[in-house]
């Protein structure tokens, strides 16, 4: 999942990097075909060069050596409102066909079954970059017909909606699961399989998604992780915090 | 020069925060100040009403001390671990009692603060639209945009009884610095009735003047001034002594239960009577292993004529 | 490293500021961007909207020369001295061409620069009512405050074609540092569609890196680098050289008349080529008498484990 | 005036301070009676200690050895704004009786007599400010029954008005003139003297002012400088660059 992430980020775009998997996967496009990947964390530190794999977005490695560090209300205002941001990665508990996301509960908000912890800066993420990028593990439960609380929007109940809240972001752009890569049709606003990952088959894929899922006319196979991703990827991660 | 604001954490403890005080112990993952919360439950201050964006494990230690009756959060996890359980029992099962909760986005809840500190009457937002989160909150509204005719979400200020804000440096008036991720401790000073300032190292007025730019709040703002070094312990200060990552990984196993929770709370918190006892506790090999390497900032000449 | 972006003033100028532009020259007393000015003048950029919270001199000369159609404020005098005679002989007499204004308090333009920086949809802020000001200016509006059900004054976002912002060092990239009076430079730069950064010193990134948290903007947000060293006179850079106040002075006098006016401008401006030449042609005496004492920072430990 | 201006300065009082009278007004009251003073100037310098009398609010004396130095956004929206302002002190070109003032056009908005500075702070401290003290010559060009153009309120059209806008400042307190001090009815708002300095009588005050000049009950003469006030005054400003 981290190397298929990691692949879809260009150089120069800036992007805003959680702990752990998009981490990962964002210093590694920096490592290979992204050099002027811009890393912005949602502590404030943008550009930062963390000299080891920080264990939360707080670390104090991130600071040393950045290019930039600013106030909360500054890094959401200036550049998550202020439409700086190309990359956002999200997760979440759940998400459903039209890529909403539910971080916050499972059951209902008054009497919760699992209390999670919230948005945080899901939802303002979510509102605001031009691409979102979601990485989930592909589970029945994570993948449902309806969220239990939406916490950050995606298209909504397909494009009409996203579009009445005239959010300036773009919205989700791809789902990265450990058996395939969805993006979402332009016109329906629905998650559609457009690559399958070696020895993945549709059907496995339908088998771990309640809805009926779409296929890309051209759906590929995602090309094998090259000896080059392997070796950068293992050097990021030396302890294996992340990859087992 | 007024010394008669530099006080233990147990005196401005004592003196600045009342029993049903929305408190905001201020730091975006960065010199969360542990110690005053440590204290707040030493004291056994009740019916609190907890502001933070991330409530992080001095919170959650709170609650489980029975120290809070509400959460006021944008996210309620143990950064880089997962669940804070001890919030999810409250919240949850109501033990050790019943814990409400007001939830906003980072972005919303860091504008309150912003709001509360320069006293805008309300913060309009590009975010919150979509969500389910404000039918489940009162406070956050919707106004026109009267210049595109759309609607704007909005927050309004929030202005806590009482900030603490520990800072890397200050004076014994409280002007003070801070450097590394500085998070929402500005707009809680501002926002806050009443200021309790607490630092890692107390210095001279001149240190803090032959650099105003990187001043967090002059003295004028606070109303406490504590000398506390390893405030902040298990989170950082930068320049100081790095995260204890350990111990976050840690807590999610100490809190397993309600019961081995206040096994830790009784040792660690109130089986000292001070964060220089909780500093003399910790094994010496934890605390040299957090100690940081140098890296110090190139000067710049604020020199006139 | 991308040094592309490294240009000289002129090459920066006709590449980044075309006819009919909204333009914001930052710096509210400090570090206005004099060199970027007279480059406008000597390139004959006409139609100009220039927005700055203080005209001051460089306004007042760039409208003397004919560059400007509109001028967004919300100070128009000689700070210390008195009027900005260009500035009242265009508004007042059209001379030499017709001015039309659009005016704010200080908080109000200040304000509208920062909801361009943060792109909000419009700033509500506790001012302005009981003034004359909203009637003469349609882009001031008032909304109905959701919480309090007060009448609220409100300002649009604005948000510049190009900005000029100097700094006192930056690396070839755009990363930059200020100090001393901070102005509107970050909000400038973050409003702003093309953001030229000029600079006294040229730096080494590693020298950025030491102290993020004095970085005005990342190297994203600039298409253009200049190093030009004494770009502000007769303003002043903090640490370079001080203010010129003797200038600020004389510049009433010049002023008198358009044709002593045009004098000045001819001579100090189209009778140079570059901001070198400028300088050169200052008296050594001036030039050294504006160097300032020493007063450095004392540095921070930034370091990690 | 400056002397008279210093007195009304009471320690541990924030004040906003611009060039000129009040700046020395400010830091003779620092010297005497006021050592904890703050000393916060509109370019975002807080707590200055300046080494000589600067000739603007951006003198870079102003930010060597200051507490504190913020952006102008944030100068306005958390002190001024932020309500953390006791004293702010305000010129202009005309006053009128409830203490509005003008200092944007003689003449109409459209076609200027003469085009003044404009608001800068003026309308924002004058919003946002526990007490204004305003410093002015006393003569009848200032001194209007209308001022041309309300640039900064004062009490509107008596205490009524005011109310009605809800702002957070106290309004208008003393205008010190030449000649006298005005304070302000508290009930109606209008402009009273209540100090007339040596020498001076009603009469002169009346002479020079427009309107029907209310005087209070407990009328006083001003208490003439005391040598120290003097001295430290000069040695403020040896240069006399504000003193004649």
């Amino acid at each position: 999942m981290v190397i298929v992430a990691a692949r879809e980020l260009k150089d120069r775009e800036s992007v805003l990097v959680g702990v752990g998997i998009p981490n990962l996967a964002a210093n590694l496009a920096k490592k290979l075909q992204a050099p002027n990947l811009l890393l912005v964390y949602e502590s404030g530190a943008v550009g930062s060069n963390p000299s080891r794999m920080p264990l939360s977005i707080g670390d104090p490695c991130l600071v040393s050596g950045a290019k930039s560090v600013c106030s909360m209300y500054e890094q959401f205002a200036y550049y998550l409102q202020g439409g700086r941001i190309d990359v956002g990665f999200l997760g979440g508990a759940q998400i459903d066909k039209y890529g909403n996301i539910n971080s916050t509960i499972i059951g209902t908000y008054k009497t919760p079954k699992v209390r999670l912890p919230g948005s945080g800066g899901a939802c303002d993420i979510a509102s605001n970059v031009k691409k979102i990028i979601v990485i989930t593990p592909h589970e029945k439960r994570r993948f449902v017909e309806k969220v239990d609380f939406l916490t950050s929007p995606g298209f909504i109940d397909g494009k009409e909606g996203w579009r009445k809240l005239k959010l300036q972001g773009g919205g989700p752009y791809a789902v990265i699961t450990n058996l395939c890569t969805f993006k979402f049709d332009e016109v329906t606003g629905e998650m559609t399989v457009t690559a399958l990952h070696e020895g993945v088959t549709i059907e496995q894929v339908q088998e771990n998604t309640p809805w009926n899922v779409k296929v890309a006319e051209e759906l590929v196979t995602t090309p094998p992780p090259t000896e080059m991703e392997v070796t950068t990827l293992r050097a990021l991660d030396p302890d294996k915090i992340y990859l087992r | 020069m007024d010394s008669s604001k530099t006080m233990t954490m147990k005196e401005a403890v004592s003196r600045f925060v009342q029993d049903g005080d929305t408190v905001y112990l201020a730091g975006f993952t960065h010199m969360i100040p542990f110690a005053a919360g440590h204290e707040v439950i030493r004291q056994k201050k009740k019916d609190l009403v907890l502001a933070r964006a991330t409530p992080d494990i001095i919170y959650d230690q709170m609650i489980a001390a029975g120290c809070a009756k509400r959460l006021i959060f944008s996210y309620a996890g143990n950064p880089g671990v997962g669940s804070l359980r001890c919030f999810r029992r409250a919240h949850e099962k109501g033990i050790p009692k019943p814990l409400e909760i007001e939830e906003y986005t980072h972005f919303g809840l860091s504008g309150r603060l912003f709001a509360g500190a320069t006293n805008m009457p309300f913060l309009p937002m590009r975010t919150n639209l979509g969500s389910d989160l404000p039918a489940q909150n009162p406070l956050m509204k919707v106004v026109k945009d009267p210049y595109s005719g759309d609607e704007v979400s909005v927050v309004p200020p929030l202005k806590p009884d009482v900030a603490v804000v520990h800072v890397q440096r200050a004076d014994v008036n409280g002007n003070c610095h801070i450097w590394g991720i500085i998070g929402e401790q500005k707009d809680a000073a501002f926002a806050a009735k009443k200021v309790i300032i607490s630092a890692e190292e107390i210095v001279d007025e001149s240190v803090i003047r032959s650099d105003p730019n990187r001043t967090l709040v002059p003295d004028f703002l606070s109303h406490a001034v504590v000398h506390e070094p390893w405030c902040a312990h298990p989170s950082y200060v930068q320049g100081y002594y790095d995260r204890d990552n350990e111990f976050y990984v840690k807590w999610d196993e100490i809190t397993k239960e309600h019961e081995s929770t206040m096994k830790y709370i009784d040792e660690w918190v109130h089986g000292v009577e001070s964060r220089s006892e909780y500093v003399s506790k910790l094994p010496p090999s934890k605390v040299d292993g957090l100690r940081p390497k140098e890296a110090y900032s190139s000067p710049v000449n604020y020199g006139s004529v």
